[in-house]
């Protein structure tokens, strides 16, 4: 059990754990602000990929733009939209959801069923990618490799990105104006 | 070592996490908290896979992109959801059956 | 900047920064207030230096070593594109000219623009303009040429409009826009075929160095080349592409129309943008692209130069509204400037351009004068007139010695009478076009005569123009006898620019011989290989032929408009109407176009209300009259058994709504459920 | 297992030492606006008043810890400590000497950046949890302007880190001195590479970074919530703002994360425009003023000295210029600073291109 591996179950469970709250929680709130904890776990378990950048563009972007983006639009809809919510059939197991639980249970199921079938570890291109050093190691620095890919090899689609992003945010600007406005 | 399917697993129970959140909860903005869950258990899929590509980086970037469009997702959902409250005064989703203007 | 370039090469520096002054000079004015005085002379300094600049580079290119330098701009899979500066003699040429035009121009501006109130935008526009215009001529890419098109046609747009205030001159602006996008629309078009074919953008390697466009031939049907060959009609599609960019920025024949209306802008604007160079850039686009053109292509151009000119010329000949002439005689000239292009005077053309350049600058800068003296009378004397229209004017030559001297100087020019540098492009020309028409059909005769006609109508509407303006009594005066009169030539910033530009309109810049045009020095650098010397009779015949008949004309309108003596044209005839209306091209555009869409519309909307309203009119009296009987049988007839196939509906409706209820969550259940059971069937199976 | 150990002991230092900045901060913001309205400030506790912010201390620590009733417990609970780890975590990048460096991480920069924008999360759990108007109408205004200011900030950084070439915090120090393996150019035309000194600094590198430099101090003040930007505790119309139900040590870590703040931003700023732990003397020919200065010790004294003049800079602020409405605050924001910010940027590609 090395310090790593330590850490990844750690996280893992930290995640998990988390969105289980997330999901299960009765407060809004409490809900979206535990949610900020698995994105963080995640982004730990980012790193543990060796993947630091995507982590670091995880605390950036869902942490510091999606959450909070979040938090603003329910504290805008008002006090009422909480007190509604709060007084909602209490009780721990609700006969409603039991479908929703079957249905995630067997979805859960079949995908383990799937990954343990699939045994991503021995798959030829993985093993090829490992054959010709072609896998990340933990002191192999990246980002300057994904700059330069983002600029070469995927420069269309970065490029579609982000002009999907201005289309996102001039109709979310559009849409979340005041009636009549204009 | 850890190995890929211990990611893939966690990426699994997180999924599902999100759908059942996505199906159960009566409120549009838990409903977007799922769907961000389901996002990130499939982006954790990239990045563990992309692992394994040093020199494209295919992984690495395709997760970046994945979260640069999820929050584009979230901006025009919570327009959305905030336009929605401002009419009916509800954000359940259960609520909101009327299509027509 | 030597990580940019390859080599660092003075001259190319030094054509980087006569095009790049401007745009930096249009930024620091973008930034000031725009009040501010500062800006005139920011711009004029930016020019002044990009003026030596561009000496100097022609200097060092014209008749000597082509440059090209180029750097990798980007790739699109395996192909690179390439950019850069490529200088020949027709570039510096045109750099030359243009930063030489523009400097008096803006000299001008400062004080014609002196008490505007948006005074530091319009030099920002100005020096915008001369960014584009200059970068236009000297890059080497189609790709940045379009660039630079589209910036030179934004820029105008901005000029002409920039009185917004004024309806008319939003409705110009738009007209000028829209007009220049339909030549554009055939510009890109031709550029993406040239790119499918031969797989680069590079004007050098196209057109020049490896002139792969020359080398290609079409036949049978097939345009073939050494990078294959594609259907010999995408060459027609590019050849009719670059003439629809053509007459759009240089205002030929079915295009013409918004270059009169762009007269809305600024009369120095009119001088630099309209008159002198943007509407050049056409020329120039055919110059660079020449080789595209075959031989019968070549024709069609001549013919519709040719009958611009020709039909701009009976235009200018009525019109009263001074700039209005002058724009008209500018399509004029530049339909001769097409014509020649058409009938391989691909030297004489651009000659042409130079000399029209200056002296039709000259002519628009004393329009300037005119106009801006006029508006003075009116507004000191608080008069309902328009200060463009020569009907109210008359006799100024004594209030304006110096700008009568160079007008007469300009309209020496345009008309083409020697010692003039007019005389030399323009008998150029015709001299060629008469030798290109030797061994032709009959037909194809009349474009030399069209033109040699058109000349003297030119000098016709030359002489009305000057005359109405300069000579006689001032009619103004006749008709408000009260009205007191302050007007004079103006500082330095007017006198200075059109001094400079008299000299420039005459000979001795171009040739110290002032009767032979192929002595010229600009002629003689850019004449094509098969050149007929002077042997044929024409050189003779059609100089003299022109001049002398020039000057009965012009003594013609002397006699008629000054003396008013004996004989007045009739003012209501088909020919007059024809032309004050400018041959109605306007109203057929309105009717031919515009009316029809709008009629289309109308139909549409006839048709909507009408056939197809009727047809559900119809369909709605049918089912109700099946309604009424369907209620008289359920009453009396199947009753019983209706109710039975009505609970039966119910109950099925009911069923299936339960699926329909508009629930998402509802819907995403029944989707997953149904991955779900595929995933485990597939399991299973 | 020494390796990790070292870990702990760099991070109780920081802690330390963000703790004592912190009482020092204090002391120093009274000293400076006493001075500044030419009254005395403390001067009973200790020496000058010194061991006033101490007594302060020890007062705050006897408080009693008050959870209004309405307040969502568990998040108000949370919050202070959320504000304060995240900066607190802001330092483990911070390279304070050439190789002293807590954490040596190739993105330190943007670590940084990401770390700073959790203190907003925190914000908003404080403001929400004491279920307060003040509170909440607090939070949303702060967690407003630090997203706005987020970005001329970010677009500062970006100018600098097109022009350094790396998102590596040592690295970007070394490039601005006589220990950088690039060659310098002073204004990008001398050659300073053996000279050092004050000429290496990134600012006087590349000039426009002067201007980046003002925006990024002017957003990082707003980033902070210090004067004039601090309208989310704008006790004249806030009381506190997002911290106004918070007691005792609680309110101390608050206060600590903001004093933190403040030093985390300066120190961000020094080391990317005015030369990290460079010294500011250059060789003079033989006299080599700047080899002499460039080791450890001096390397902490400088960017301790200078992140100091910096903070004072910021208290200084503070004490001199009235707070902004929060439609000036935004129009700064969007219409001045952001276009000021691109145009940082642009000038800087076009510089590593052309004069670098």
């Amino acid at each position: 059990m090395t310090l790593v591996r330590l850490l990844f179950y750690v996280m893992s469970f930290i995640a998990i754990a988390s969105a289980l709250y997330a999901a299960l929680s009765k407060n809004l709130v409490r809900s979206i602000f535990i949610f900020f904890v698995t994105l963080f776990a995640l982004a730990g378990l980012y790193v543990i990929a060796l993947a630091d950048f995507v982590a670091v563009t995880q605390v950036v972007i869902y942490v510091g733009g999606i959450l909070v983006l979040i938090l603003f639009a329910f504290m805008l809809s008002g006090r009422e939209t909480l007190n509604v919510i709060q007084h909602q059939k209490g009780k721990f197991i609700n006969m409603a959801k039991v479908p929703a639980v079957i249905l995630a249970v067997l979805f859960l199921a079949v995908i383990v069923n799937i990954i343990l079938k699939a045994d991503a570890d021995n798959l030829p291109w993985i093993k090829q990618a490992i054959a010709q050093q072609n896998e990340i190691t933990p002191t192999s620095s990246t980002i300057d490799n994904i700059g330069v890919n983002l600029m070469t090899t995927y420069l269309l689609p970065f490029e579609a990105i982000s002009v999907l992003l201005l289309m996102a945010l001039v109709g979310a600007a559009h849409l979340s104006r005041k009636e009549g406005g204009a | 070592m850890i190995t890929l399917t211990d990611f893939l697993l966690v990426g699994a129970l997180l999924f599902c996490t999100g759908m059942y959140m996505i199906v159960s909860k009566r409120n549009s903005i838990q409903v977007l908290i799922g769907i961000e869950l389901m996002l990130n258990a499939a982006i954790l899929n990239l990045v563990a896979f992309g692992k394994y590509d040093k020199l494209n980086n295919g992984g690495q970037v395709f997760a970046l992109f994945a979260i640069v469009l999820a929050a584009a997702t979230t901006a025009v959902a919570l327009a959305i959801i905030l336009n929605v409250y401002r009419r009916y005064k509800t954000i359940d989703p259960d609520e909101i059956k009327n299509l027509r203007d | 900047m030597s990580s940019l370039l390859p080599y660092t090469d003075t001259i190319i520096s030094y054509t980087i920064a006569a095009v790049a002054l401007p745009l930096v000079a249009s930024l620091i004015n973008f930034c000031l207030p725009v009040k501010s005085k500062l800006a005139g002379w920011v711009s004029t300094l930016a020019i002044l230096l990009g003026c030596v600049f561009s000496a100097m580079v022609f200097a060092a290119v014209w008749d000597q070593q082509p440059q090209h330098v180029q750097t990798m701009w980007f790739t699109i899979g395996t192909t690179k594109i390439f950019a850069g500066i490529l200088l020949n003699n027709l570039s510096v040429m045109m750099l030359l000219l243009v930063s030489l035009i523009a400097l008096p121009v803006h000299i001008y501006s400062t004080a014609y623009m002196k008490y505007d109130d948006r005074y530091s935008r319009y030099f920002t526009y100005l020096s915008f303009f001369c960014f584009s215009m200059l970068g236009l001529v000297v890059v080497d890419s189609l790709v940045l040429f379009y660039a630079f098109w589209e910036l030179v046609g934004f820029s105008s747009y901005l000029l002409i409009g920039f009185w917004f205030t004024k309806d008319k001159a939003v409705q110009a602006n738009k007209k000028a826009f829209i007009m220049n996008r339909i030549g554009d629309i055939g510009l890109l078009s031709a550029i993406i075929i040239l790119f499918a074919k031969f797989h680069t953008f590079d004007i050098a390697t196209l057109f020049i160095s490896d002139n792969l466009v020359f080398k290609s031939v079409i036949h049978d049907g097939l345009w073939i080349s050494a990078s294959g060959q594609i259907p010999a009609v995408w060459q027609y599609v590019a050849c009719i592409g670059v003439f629809m960019a053509v007459a759009a920025k240089s205002a030929q024949f079915p295009l013409h129309t918004w270059l009169p209306d762009a007269m809305e802008g600024p009369t120095s604007v009119s001088a630099l943008i309209h008159a002198a160079t943007m509407v050049a850039a056409g020329v120039f686009l055919l110059g660079r692209v020449y080789p595209l053109f075959t031989d019968s292509e070549l024709t069609v151009l001549a013919v519709i130069g040719c009958f611009t000119a020709f039909m701009a010329a009976t235009i200018a000949l009525t019109q009263n509204d001074l700039k209005r002439v002058l724009a008209y005689s500018t399509i004029s000239q530049l339909g001769y400037m097409i014509l020649a292009m058409g009938v391989g005077a691909y030297g004489s053309s651009l000659f042409h351009l130079a000399t029209h350049a200056f002296f039709k600058c000259l002519l628009f800068l004393v329009a300037g004068v005119v106009i801006h003296e006029m508006q003075h009378i009116k507004e000191e004397n608080d008069l309902d007139i328009d200060p463009q229209n020569i009907q109210y004017m008359g006799g100024l030559r004594k209030k304006l010695p110096l700008t009568f001297i160079v007008a007469v100087v300009g309209s020496l020019a345009l008309i083409g009478i020697p010692l003039t540098s007019g005389y030399l492009s323009k008998d150029g020309i015709l001299i060629q076009a008469f030798e290109w028409s030797e061994g032709r059909s009959a037909w194809l005769k009349l474009i030399p005569a069209g033109a040699l006609f058109t000349s003297w109508l030119t000098a016709f509407y030359v002489s009305r123009l000057i005359v109405k303006v300069f000579f006689g009594e001032f009619r103004l005066l006749k008709k408000y006898p009260e009205i007191k009169l302050h007007i004079s030539d103006g500082g330095w910033q007017y006198r200075v620019p059109l001094i400079l530009l008299a000299v420039c309109s005459l000979f001795p810049l171009f040739s110290l011989n002032p009767f032979f045009y192929e002595k010229a020095w600009l002629f003689e650098s850019l004449k094509p290989a098969e050149f007929m010397a002077r042997e044929n009779i024409y050189h003779t015949i059609i100089p003299i032929g022109v001049n002398i008949l020039s000057v009965f004309v012009i003594y013609a309108a002397y006699a008629i408009y000054v003396k008013q003596n004996t004989f007045s044209f009739p003012q209501t005839g088909f020919f007059y109407r024809l032309s004050y209306n400018q041959w109605y091209l306007d109203k057929i555009y309105r009717k031919a176009i515009v009316k029809p869409i709008l009629g289309l519309g109308k139909t549409c909307f006839w048709f909507d209300r009408n056939v197809i309203d009727g047809l559900i009119h119809l369909i709605e009296r049918t089912s109700r009259m099946v309604a009424s009987l369907t209620a008289w049988s359920d009453k009396h007839i199947v009753d019983g058994f209706l109710h039975l196939m009505a609970a039966l509906v119910q109950s099925i409706g009911n069923f299936a709504r339960k699926f329909q209820n508009g629930k998402v969550q509802y819907y995403l259940y029944s989707m997953l459920l149904i991955v779900l059971v595929l995933f485990i069937l597939k399991i299973l199976i | 297992m020494n390796y990790y150990f070292t870990y702990f002991i760099a991070a109780i230092g920081l802690f330390s030492f963000s703790a004592f900045f912190a009482l020092f901060g204090v002391y120093a913001e009274r000293k400076i606006s006493a001075f500044i309205q030419d009254r005395l400030g403390p001067t009973e506790t200790g020496k000058y008043g010194s061991l006033q912010t101490l007594a302060d201390i020890l007062k705050m620590l006897q408080k009693e810890l008050i959870i209004p009733a309405a307040a969502d417990k568990w998040l108000f609970m949370l919050a202070p400590a959320v504000i304060f780890i995240a900066v607190y975590l802001g330092f483990a990048a911070l390279p304070w000497a050439p190789g002293l460096i807590p954490s040596k991480t190739n993105i330190g920069l943007y670590y940084i950046f990401a770390i700073i924008s959790i203190e907003t999360l925190g914000i908003l759990m404080a403001g929400w949890g004491s279920n307060n108007k003040y509170s909440i109408l607090g939070a949303m205004r702060s967690a407003a302007q630090i997203i706005s200011y987020e970005i001329p900030a970010g677009f500062a950084i970006i100018s600098v880190v097109m022009i350094a070439q790396t998102l590596d915090l040592q690295l970007i120090s070394a490039q601005q001195g006589i220990l950088a393996t690039e060659k310098i150019k002073f204004a990008g035309f001398w050659d300073v590479s053996q000279i050092g000194g004050l000429f290496s600094w990134n600012v006087f590198r590349a000039p426009h970074l002067l201007i980046a430099f003002v925006i990024y101090f002017i957003a990082s003040l707003a980033e902070s919530n210090r004067a004039p930007f601090d309208i989310p505790e704008a006790e004249s119309e806030l009381v506190a703002g997002f911290h106004t139900e918070f007691t005792g040590i609680r309110f101390a870590l608050v206060f600590l994360a903001e004093y933190s703040m403040m030093f985390l931003v300066s120190m961000i700023a020094v080391i990317l425009f005015l030369g990290a732990w460079n010294t500011p003397l250059p060789n003079i020919a033989g006299v080599k003023l700047a080899t002499w200065t460039t080791n450890v010790p001096w390397g902490i004294f400088w960017v301790v000295v200078k992140t100091l003049a910096l903070v004072a800079v910021q208290m200084w602020i503070r004490w001199t210029l009235p707070r902004l409405r929060v439609d000036q605050l935004m129009n700064l924001c969007w219409k001045v600073l952001t276009p000021l910010a691109f145009a940082c940027m642009l000038i800087s590609g076009v510089w590593r291109l052309w004069l670098m």
